[in-house]
């Protein structure tokens, strides 16, 4: 309770790059399950260890792991983030929306947003919904458990409303009113990679150079560990805990845009139990779930441990039924080894 | 309106198939003169059984409901009818006659062999396919499989190189068609239990680039299917008859309201699909109607 | 059986009471700490034995270990002349060893009944039986004439009083051997009187006593036998009759140490003035401070002392911007901090070491050299991005300037022993160059070495300028650095002295008498 | 409901019986969320207070009550429990499956077990599962998110793959092997109350004693308010976590033989999700996810209060999008009053 042994919470920031393989077996135990996972499958099929496969696995990873990089900076603060699967799905029902035309019932035209203007909007839809989530976490001092559970149904519930239940088909937009160019987000390559892909790099690094360069980062690891003290010596942890929250809804958006771009429509039930696989892979990351531990690189490759898990099932054949047990077992297995590392710190 | 409640319950309106089939449904009733509510129970037997009881709380004069399970709806149908409530199916069965007063349904059968015809025809003697699968909780997702492959069984160079459980879903669709093209480079069809998961292998080859030259048969003619078709992604799709049989099921209902007996003698009744290519995708006028 | 000897100890006084419990040749090692390097330590039967040693000198971890909590790395314990394995607390329980921990360890959601008896319920036909468990508890307040309802959840009680139902809770037990890990770390004098008088009962009754406390003046009123340790190894035992002060500090630190006296400053201007002060007490009953005025100019050190409940620290968390006053002003350097937030406020130069360290001071997740930098960290970054670089410059140069005693910025902070994560919480304040620091009790806990350390560096800090308030309630500790002495009884400033006057006047003003 | 005596260690002890209408008013926050929802809903539809609604809704409460107190014993000792719904679904299965009888291939024959023995087992199942949960939490160190997450997955899957997906149908028995009198247990009425709510009843007293008249009780609460206290008091803090796991493995298999008696089928993907909606009834009921504090009570005015608004909103024919919108607020807005109450002690 009082002392705290590991090496604690920026570990990764702070690090000498001296290479030190006991202190990689230890850390890296989300690497090594990686590592065995992909050994095992690239024996069980000879189509898995492929670059194809291993781009396309990529992209199926970017949703994940986009809302699993949110997921972590809201766990880093404390709290927890059950609603980014609704926000996925009514982002990108919203995204949707926008693309086939807006009719402006007063003027009776219909606008037709342009993609970066469509991709504005989606997002600042996805940090309306964290703001609103940090809101009811900092100030009405609802546990975030409970106050995303609410954002959950809402979201979910407002996504249908939207649709009355139907998906948005056509995304790609017309070239006679200038928005097309959406399917590229989540369809295209470039240099072979999928944008998706890209899309997940580019958040992945912001996320690190925020977490270990800013002082926003250490505001956050700080209040994550101990608000109170956090506070006191000068932290404004109401505002970081928003902004934790609307960086979570953020990053939800941006996984609902690339989604929707990579199935070329938008339905209003995508990424349900989305929240469930995200967490999974913040935890088997390292990160704590009390708060003020874990990086952006472990929650990346817990991602990868997943996302390969899961497509690695997929492509050996294995029944759907048992992809759900392993799936499982998995996670239980890979924070299992996290716990030995922390020495059975389970609580505080 | 004082004729009385219809409640109609669905599975779940997020999918245009089911919604369509609630507000045809609910149309055809308040176009009797009955007040309509329709409900969904998202596959969940537990959430059938409470709006069956709100149903029976509610006094309504009839349930129109599109079954959640083949064996788990059983229980609930009989409670109904126990409580003097009739009780019609439409879109999928239950594994028990005598307690509903009737089931329509689409002829899955039917339109599975119909669907597994014209895919044959355009995919021809030889060729590596995937077979999509439905929630295997649904018995259509079964039905529908057995018909592919009574058909596609006659023609031994037709190689199935995998068939995969998607659950009626586009995104698992899409992630499951991607990891199969990764275990099998080639790829000549893909025939799927739904268009939801169709569409999804559709993507999936989209973004492989391998989507020119292989076939992709789909079921249940949905409006995104049917626009896929016009585009040339999408070979066909089997339309089911679901804004017929929805508007059907109410008005056997009304029939047996106001006469105490059923209008059609027989309990299942079963409807004929109908097969939507590029050549008739024209005659598609509004969601689920093939017009004639 | 012949009666276990110091072997060590050769002056080992003549009338040695039987001993009932000891320890041999005891080790502890926490993976690469070693806390414990071989002790020998006996507990005299119907008597008091004091423990005294510097922070991390390994009390705490010599209690753990004879009561069962840890187990020896190697060596044995004997009780009553036979060796005994304690394997957990409940077995120490059942030998008669019973423990009251530094760390309280109350489930702060559980009322005072439900704390005491926690673990040893008192089972009747109808399953727990709350009547007679609540009898005893009554009848425990009452015996350390405390006025607790047995049904209070603890989390409404005051430190002060949650450490009495901790001492509660080991009395119940009614064991032969108890033993008492700093029990007055939170009780005011009148509280600590009762305790006393409740030792000497129990020793008249037999039972044998383990004391620790940082409070050495006080330990010393008690004593029978002092047993110093010092980096995990017994240094010195002595009888009563034998030591004195300079003798517990001598061999403790090994040389005398001085709290030190007001340093030769300048005052400037007024820094903070307080206007009319009152804040609401917690109850939300009546006012915690009342009316309070005070002005304190650069360059002045002012110590605040006065009983528990004073009003102290709401008064300096209301200066600080935690609480909200009622009324009255604040005034930072003639300006009106009224409205700013505590970020503000520290931006502006006025800034607040907490009370309690754990829960207010200290980010248990990260380094040393990270919670040093946590008030300045915005200081560093220039458009996007935090110059590390610089950051590392000014944490290095914290690290030597308040002493802290560490591998390097980058260990835990939980690797450092409360004197030095003290230092950490007051360094990191010290590096935003504040023109005003509050520090509410900044010596609690720690040993006497880290705290002429401590009021060293802020005499220094004095000198250059910045004015220092801290409060205390060691009048020891008054009589040191200050200037000024302020009093305060029941939220309101009681009396004012300067720094030569006594002990017994700022005690008289503060409403306690000396503990005899 | 049950009584009074929930009112547990916690605070409640502290109050004297004596009747307090501004502490009613704090206290029974849910209570008064359930008076408005029964007067609303009555206004709404002549069919809503009705005695035999009352019943109805009441049979529908019990399966998220039981899985509810169930969850209260997890979240007062300071965990969670995210298994329940899918344990819900395996019990319910593997009831199924034993009133199918079991062929013992070696033997060649069919043992039909009576019903008592199939209830016996199911529970011990019930059970097993929770003992899982239970030891990753307790000795392996695994936060009780995590270990519970992984047994979601798990059970799921195992239940998918006794069923092979498809459902139990035939769950009456036959008075020929002996096995008769499944259907009773949820179908049938006792005095006209469903035995389900008796059910529910039963296990709320005896939880209600067990939290507060037993040494149990007591050690629960207090490894839920401070583990390390607990523990150096000779609580034997992992063997109650242990038991308190296996007790909301029991709840939750005693909601999924009910559930399935009432449906007389067994479904192997009954009670997906329902793991939120028993934490939200025990959050409703003013329970701290931080552990330590939650009566009985409580919990099941929080269930009532659910079952009541989402059957409502069904009776009065308000469409499933806008249930799910009003599901979310209405649990964000019961917690918000509860926060108010707890006066913003959120953490620690
Ligand atoms: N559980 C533990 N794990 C690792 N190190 C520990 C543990 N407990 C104590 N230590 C270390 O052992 C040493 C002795 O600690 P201990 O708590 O016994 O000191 P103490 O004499 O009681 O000090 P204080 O006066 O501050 O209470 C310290 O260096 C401390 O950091
Ligand atoms: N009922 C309470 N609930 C929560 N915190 C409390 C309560 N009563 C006191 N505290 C806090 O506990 C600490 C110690 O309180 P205490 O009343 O002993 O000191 P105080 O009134 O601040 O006076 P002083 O600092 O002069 O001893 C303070 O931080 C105070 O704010
Ligand atoms: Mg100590
Ligand atoms: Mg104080």
């Amino acid at each position: 309770m009082t002392d705290t042994t590991t090496s604690a919470a920026g570990r990764s920031p702070a690090k000498k790059s001296s290479f030190n393989l006991m202190h990689l077996l230890l850390e890296g135990r989300a690497f090594f399950a990686l590592i065995v996972i992909i050994v095992t499958f690239s024996l069980l099929s000879p189509n898995y260890a492929t670059v194809s496969n291993f781009l396309i696995m990529a992209n199926h990873v970017a949703i994940f792991g986009l809302l699993a990089i949110g997921m972590l900076l809201v766990i880093l603060n404390g709290g927890i983030d059950l609603s980014v699967g609704s926000v996925l799905g009514l982002t990108g029902v919203f995204a949707g929306f926008l693309m086939q035309g807006v009719e402006l019932e007063s003027a009776g035209v219909i606008l037709y947003p342009p993609v970066w203007a469509v991709v504005v909007l989606t997002l600042a839809l996805g940090a309306f919904v964290g703001f609103c989530n940090g809101i009811l976490v900092a100030f009405f001092k609802v546990p975030a458990f409970v106050a995303t559970l609410g954002s959950l149904y809402v979201a979910r519930g407002v996504a249908l409303l939207m649709t009355n239940g139907l998906t948005f088909n056509n995304l790609s937009g017309d070239p006679s009113f200038g928005n097309t160019g959406f399917d590229w987000l989540g369809f295209n390559r470039i240099a072979g990679v999928p944008v998706g892909v890209i899309i997940l790099a580019l958040v992945a690094v912001a996320a690190g150079l925020l977490l270990s360069r800013t002082a926003f980062g250490r505001w956050l690891y700080s209040s994550g560990g101990n608000e109170r003290a956090a506070e006191l010596s000068g932290v404004p942890v109401k505002r970081v805990q928003i902004i934790v929250y609307m960086l979570s809804g953020m990053c939800a958006a941006i996984a609902g845009l690339v989604l929707s771009s990579q199935l070329t429509s938008a339905g209003p039930t995508a990424g349900t139990t989305y929240e469930l696989t995200a967490i999974a892979a913040v935890v088997v990351g390292g990160a704590s779930l009390m708060g003020g531990r874990g990086t952006v690189r472990g929650t990346l490759l817990g991602a990868f441990v997943i996302g390969f898990l899961s497509d690695g099932l997929v492509i050996i054949g294995v029944s759907s039924y048992w992809q759900t047990v392993f799936t499982g077992a998995v996670i239980v297995l890979a924070v299992m080894l996290n716990s030995i590392q922390y020495g059975g710190k389970k609580k505080t | 309106q004082d004729q009385g409640l219809i409640s109609i319950i669905v599975t779940d309106p997020a999918n245009p198939y089911w919604f369509t089939e609630g507000e045809v449904a609910k149309a055809t009733a308040e176009e009797l003169g009955y007040e309509a509510t329709v409900a969904a129970h998202k596959g969940d037997t537990n959430t059938e059984s409470n709006l069956i009881d709100a149903a029976i709380t509610n006094g309504a004069k009839a349930i129109i409901l599109d079954p959640a399970n083949a064996d788990g709806s059983v229980g609930v149908v009989r409670k109904a009818t126990d409580a003097g409530i009739p009780v019609f199916l439409v879109n999928a069965e239950i594994n028990e006659a005598g307690i509903a007063i009737a089931q329509l349904v689409s002829n899955n059968a039917q339109g599975a062999a119909i669907g597994a015809v014209a895919w044959q025809e355009m995919v021809g003697d030889s060729a590596k396919y995937v077979e999509f699968f439905g929630n295997p909780a649904d018995n259509n997702a079964a039905t529908r499989s057995n018909g592919y492959n009574t058909v596609l069984s006659q023609y031994p160079d037709l190689e199935k190189v995998a068939q995969e459980v998607a659950n009626w879903d586009r995104t698992q669709g899409y992630n499951k068609m991607q990891s199969i093209i990764q275990a099998n480079p080639e790829i000549d069809a893909v025939i799927s239990g739904n268009d939801e998961m169709a569409l999804g292998a559709i993507a999936a080859l989209k973004e492989a680039g391998k989507l020119e030259g292989t076939i992709v048969g789909g079921f249940d003619g949905s409006p995104d299917a049917v626009e896929a078709v016009k585009n040339g992604e999408m070979a066909y799709t089997v339309l089911q008859p679901v804004a017929v049989f929805a508007e059907e099921a109410v008005r056997q209902a009304d029939h047996y309201i106001k006469n105490g007996e059923p209008m059609v003698a027989e309990e299942k009744q079963l409807f004929d699909c109908a097969l939507i290519t590029a050549d008739n995708v024209d005659k598609y006028t509004a969601p689920f109607v093939l017009s004639e | 059986m012949k009666t276990p000897v110091h072997d060590e100890i050769p002056e080992a006084s003549p009338d040695r009471a039987e001993v009932v419990l000891a320890a041999r040749n005891v080790a502890k090692n926490f993976g690469a700490v070693q806390a414990l390097k071989g002790v020998n330590f006996d507990v005299h039967r119907g008597q008091v034995t004091t423990l005294f040693g510097e922070n991390g000198a390994g009390k705490s971890t010599l209690m753990k270990i004879l009561s069962g909590v840890h187990l020896p790395s190697s060596g044995e314990l004997i009780l009553d002349g036979k060796p005994v394995e304690i394997n957990s607390t409940v077995e120490a329980r059942d030998l008669g060893i019973s423990i009251i921990h530094q760390e309280l360890s109350l489930a702060p959601n559980m009322s005072v009944r439900d704390n005491i008896f926690m673990g040893r319920e008192i089972m009747g036909p109808m399953g727990v039986d709350y009547a007679e468990e609540a009898r005893q508890t009554r009848a425990l307040m009452e015996e350390l004439e405390e006025d607790i309802d047995p049904l209070t959840p603890v989390e409404n009680l005051r430190l002060g009083q949650q450490q009495i139902v901790e001492i509660a809770r080991a009395l119940s037990v009614r064991s032969r051997i108890l033993i008492m890990d700093e029990p007055t770390s939170a009780l005011s004098a009148s509280e600590v009187e009762v305790l006393f008088k409740v030792i000497h009962d129990l020793k008249a009754r037999g039972v044998s006593i383990v004391y620790i406390s940082h409070h050495l003046e006080e330990a010393l009123t008690i004593t029978d036998h002092a047993v110093v340790l010092r980096d995990g190894v017994m240094t010195a035992y002595a009888p009563r009759a034998e030591i004195d002060l300079e003798w517990i500090v001598r061999n403790m630190v090994g040389e005398n140490f001085d709290l030190g006296s007001p340093p030769q400053s300048t005052f400037g201007a007024p820094a903070l003035e307080l206007q009319g002060l009152s804040v609401a007490s917690h109850s939300g009953a009546g006012l915690a401070v009342d009316d309070l005025d005070l002005t304190v100019h650069k360059g002045e050190i002012v110590c605040i002392y006065g009983l528990m409940g004073a009003g102290r620290t709401e008064m300096m968390e209301t200066v600080a911007g935690r609480l909200k006053p009622v009324a009255g002003d604040v005034l930072l350097n003639g300006q009106s901090v009224n409205g700013l937030s505590i970020a503000q406020r520290i931006e502006a130069g006025l800034v607040l070491v907490p009370e309690d360290r754990q829960r207010d001071g200290l980010v248990q997740t990260m380094t040393v050299g990270r919670n040093l930098s946590l008030s300045s960290i915005g200081r560093f970054t220039k458009g996007l991005f935090t110059n590390l670089k610089a950051e590392r410059k000014i944490i290095d140069e914290s690290i030597k300037e308040v002493t802290v005693k560490t591998d390097g910025p980058g260990a835990p902070i939980g690797s450092l022993s409360g004197g030095n994560q003290q230092k950490v919480v007051i360094g990191k304040m010290l590096v935003t160059h504040p023109d005003v620091i509050l520090l509410d009790e900044p010596s609690r806990g720690i040993d006497i070495g880290a705290k002429a350390e401590v009021f060293r560096i802020l005499a220094e800090h004095a000198t250059r300028g910045m004015a220092v308030v801290y409060s205390t309630s060691e009048v020891g500790e008054c009589l040191s650095i200050a200037h000024r002495i302020i009093v305060m009884r029941r939220g309101k400033i009681a009396a004012e002295f300067s720094s030569d006057t006594t002990k017994e006047a700022i005690m008289a003003a503060s409403g306690e008498s000396l503990v005899a």
